[in-house]
């Protein structure tokens, strides 16, 4: 039973050498000349005016909330597709069928709740406003 | 050993030369005494990896889009599906100088320009390439004697790899450039620039 | 339809100033829009030009009438033949120089064919800035046929030099008439499916219709002409309402915006205009080749040209509007001055009135469908 | 209508305005103006029913030795007639009134007039260079200019 942990250790051991190791090979590969002019701010060509630490719109963090909620959503389909797959195979394919048609319909409730409310797009609409 | 006369003749002496920073140098040489304890010859090491890297440069140069005039049209017929830039690698314009290698300037750089030009320069990382395409580009071309706003050539602001004549050049001439472009790429030895220290090719700023 | 309502001050939020500057992928060479942001919504956009002056109007004075074709080649560099046409026009107006009808054919069948490959780059681009990369690659496709029939018939692909004062340089060989042929056939197939590669794209309707919407009023206001008024539906064309260089010989119709996806005046009509504006250019480019009468391709003209005291303007349909020569001469073999009226220099003028409180995404859409070249813009 | 008939109901209108009518030996035939009384011309060419001329092409400053003139196109779709309007001012204080208020096309055209030619339009909303940098000396289309040595240590040779 311990041996299946061997396999999981390689895999990180693996892991990690690749990532570190390709930083490694960059450390000793790539020129690093830093000059304050390269590290200016690209702004398409012009020197950057005034400072961009201002107060964002709050419509910002509306958007981001709900782009997160809906990616946390699509990374959930994948396990709740293996569920899927093992259930349909042991139990009553309809019934599987039905658990996850369920799930999805939870899903589509919370982009349903954010389309009426007018959350989706940048401008709020003024009948969703209750 | 002592110092020949007419300047360093093999890559070590070279090396050893541009180092300033001791520190750096005591590392390299302990590097360098480790190989030739073993009999190799400090090539047989480097320049299987310099070539390597230099391929790996070469072949994938990815050019700024800095289409400035009439010939940004031939660069973008260049991209197009007749004569495919990505044959060479070189099809993935990046929109930011972050991420280009090339500096592709195609087009007539006048005094308004010009500052935003050596600016976009600066902000490219190191291994970068400058490729001045279109007469206007090399010496000012069709607008060089009454082009009171016209900069004569782009080598008065940043150093120039590869000049492309014509105006506009044909895809041809700069599908031929890039070849060569990448030719000179395959001959520098990135590890005696990673070891230099001192940034030989820039220009005084503006 | 204010985003953020009358917040108390704590809430307020500050606006960005932010630079679609003169290196940018959507702004079709060197503009730089320095616009004022709310968040998305753009409150503010001011155009800075002239990044690309190359003083063509100091040259003008400063080389002989010959001398100043190739120069104007440069100006709207999309569509070249078509400035050295009405160059050409506006010297031969002054000099009273009587062009040959051959000539005169020669140079319709070229200008009509350079502006099918300006629209060709434009529905190119266009799909560029709309995230579509595909229709980059067909619209450029046609027009590598194009630049192979152009550079038969003067010797260049981009910049041509072909139109000369008097006529022009090289005569049609049947070989080169028989490509043409085959272009029309060619491009009339491959039309449709430009359609249904970009404008019936379900996202490119919803990124395009109702957005920019320039009114009749504003366009002929701010000066607007070509595809960019005819979308507003003004049927203005100088090729019917003043034809120059034996155009009246020919039928074709102007096709003007009627706001099919939206909004009479917006991105979409102008977009559709051009399209519809390249069938109708096949149709003249048949016509011409068909009537393409005998004689000579140039009139007798001296070697040093001396245009008499006066002055003269001349306005052609480019493809991105009315450009006009204004030319004063005092008799000498250089001219007093020349004034280029360029299209897309009153076009971009228009910006900041329609960008009001649209998204920063909107923006790229409405200087694309403007269709704007910077070579004419800063001359 | 043709020009003729035009500067014929202009000149009774704005009898001290309007310059005497020339028949030009070649090309287009051009109306003398008053530079002062350029915005009420214009004001009434463009309401004034019969005239209407509500696209103006092109502003064209010329640098006639001892005069600077700036030179009108318009043009009415309506009545699909064409005029051109010329008023000259003193070399030494080129001011003009702007009409940037009747037609909004003039006011990048008289920006690019002033950016080359150096004539103030009065009363422009926002007169400053459209085409060269901001800080560039001398107006080029002048006769008299001489290309600058060198620009921001940029040489010209």
């Amino acid at each position: 039973m311990y041996t299946q942990f061997g396999a999981v250790l390689v895999f990180i051991a693996l892991g990690t050498a690749f990532v570190f190791g390709s930083l490694l090979i960059g450390y000793f590969v790539r020129l690093s000349r830093h000059h304050e002019r390269k590290l200016t701010v690209y702004e398409c060509g012009e020197p950057t005016i005034g400072s961009a630490w201002i107060r964002y719109n709050s419509r910002f963090y509306n958007v981001a909330l709900v782009y997160l909620l809906f990616d946390v959503e699509v990374v959930l389909l994948i396990p709740a597709a293996l569920v899927f797959r093992q259930t349909a195979a042991e139990g009553p394919a309809v019934q599987a069928l039905l658990v996850l048609l369920l799930f999805l319909a939870l899903l589509a409730l919370g982009l349903a709740y954010e389309w009426f409310y007018g959350n989706l797009d940048w401008i709020k609409k003024e009948k969703a406003t209750d | 050993m002592e110092q020949s006369a007419k300047g360093p003749t093999t890559p070590q002496q070279m090396l050893r030369e541009a180092i300033a920073d001791p520190q750096d140098l005591r590392r390299y040489l302990h590097y360098l005494a480790t190989i030739r304890a073993e009999g190799l010859s400090t090539s047989v090491i480097i320049a299987p990896l310099e070539a390597a890297i230099n391929w790996a440069r070469a072949s994938s140069i990815w050019p700024l889009t800095f289409g400035l005039a009439c010939c940004a049209i031939e660069m973008m017929a260049t991209g197009a599906d007749k004569f495919d830039l990505d044959r060479f690698g070189a099809g993935a314009f990046r929109p930011t100088p972050r991420q280009a290698d090339l500096m592709l300037v195609a087009g007539t750089v006048t005094y308004k320009m010009a500052p935003r030009l050596k600016r976009l320069y600066d902000q490219m990382p190191e291994p970068k390439f400058v490729m001045a395409m279109g007469a206007c580009t090399i010496g000012g071309g069709p607008y060089c004697k009454h082009g009171y706003h016209v900069v004569k050539g782009i080598d008065l602001l940043i150093p120039v790899d590869i000049y492309v004549p014509g105006c506009p050049p044909r895809p041809e001439a700069l599908l031929d450039a890039l070849l060569r472009l990448q030719d000179k790429i395959s001959k520098n030895q990135p590890f005696a620039e990673r070891f230099n220290k001192d940034t030989k090719n820039q220009k005084k700023p503006l | 339809m204010n985003s953020t309502l009358e917040q108390p001050e704590s809430l307020r939020t500050e606006e960005l100033l932010v630079n679609m500057g003169p290196q940018h992928p959507s702004t079709h060479g060197v503009l730089r829009l320095l616009i004022q942001t709310d968040g998305e919504l753009v409150r503010q956009a001011w155009p800075h030009i002239g990044f690309l002056h190359r003083c063509f109007e100091k040259i003008a004075e400063s080389v002989t009438y010959r001398q100043v074709v190739p120069y104007t080649d440069r100006l709207d560099y999309l569509a070249s033949m078509n400035n050295a046409l009405a160059y050409c026009l506006a010297v031969e107006k002054l000099a009273g120089f009587e062009v040959p009808e051959r000539a005169s054919y020669l140079r319709i069948i070229a200008a009509e064919l350079n502006r099918i490959a300006s629209h060709l780059v434009f529905f190119g681009c266009y799909g560029l800035d709309m995230g579509a990369f595909t229709p980059f690659l067909y619209g450029f496709r046609e027009r590598e046929l194009i630049l192979s029939i152009l550079e038969k018939l003067s010797g260049g692909r981009l910049l041509y030099h072909y139109p000369r004062i008097g006529g022009v340089a090289r005569d049609i060989d049947p070989q080169i008439a028989a490509e043409i042929q085959n272009f029309i056939k060619e491009m009339r197939r491959v039309w449709p499916e430009y359609n249904r590669l970009l404008s019936e794209n379900a996202i490119f309707i919803k990124r395009t219709a109702n957005v920019g919407v320039i009114t009749k009023e504003a366009a002929v206001a701010y000066g607007l002409t070509g595809p960019c008024l005819r979308g507003s539906g003004v049927a203005y064309d100088l090729r019917r309402a003043h034809p120059y260089s034996l155009y009246e010989r020919f039928d074709f119709e102007i096709p003007i915006g009627q706001g099919l996806k939206g909004t009479l005046g917006d991105c979409w009509d102008r977009y559709w205009v051009r399209l519809l504006e390249m069938l109708e250019s096949l149709k003249i480019i048949e016509q011409a080749l068909a009537g393409l009468p005998e004689g000579q391709i140039t009139a007798k003209v001296p070697p040093v040209i001396k245009l008499p005291e006066g002055e003269v303007y001349v306005g052609c349909e480019n493809p991105r509007g009315e450009l006009g020569f204004y030319i004063i001469s005092d008799g000498k073999p250089q001219a007093l001055r020349i004034k280029v009226r360029a299209p897309s220099f009153s076009n971009l003028s228009i910006t900041n009135a329609i960008v009001r409180d649209v998204l920063v995404a909107d923006v790229v859409a409405i200087i694309g469908s403007i269709d704007i070249v910077l070579g004419e813009i800063d001359r | 209508m043709t020009p003729a008939e035009i500067h014929s109901r202009l000149k009774e209108k704005f009898p001290s305005a309007v310059g005497e009518w020339q028949e030009p030996k070649a090309g287009d035939p051009c109306i003398l103006l008053e530079p002062q009384e350029l915005h009420e011309v214009c004001l009434f060419l463009k309401s004034e029913p019969g005239l209407e001329f509500d696209y103006l092409k092109l502003i064209t400053g010329v640098d006639r030795g001892d005069k600077l003139s700036s030179v009108y196109h318009l043009y009415s779709y309506k009545h699909q007639h064409a005029l051109v309007l010329r008023a000259d001012v003193e070399r030494a204080e080129p001011k003009l009134p702007s009409v940037a208020d009747i037609w909004p096309a003039a006011d990048w055209l008289e920006r690019e007039c002033f950016d080359m030619l150096g004539i103030v339009y009065q009363g422009h909303p926002d007169l400053r260079r459209i085409l060269l940098p901001l800080d560039w000396e001398g107006y080029p289309l002048r006769k008299d200019y001489k290309q600058p040595q060198s620009y921001h240590g940029i040489k010209n040779e």
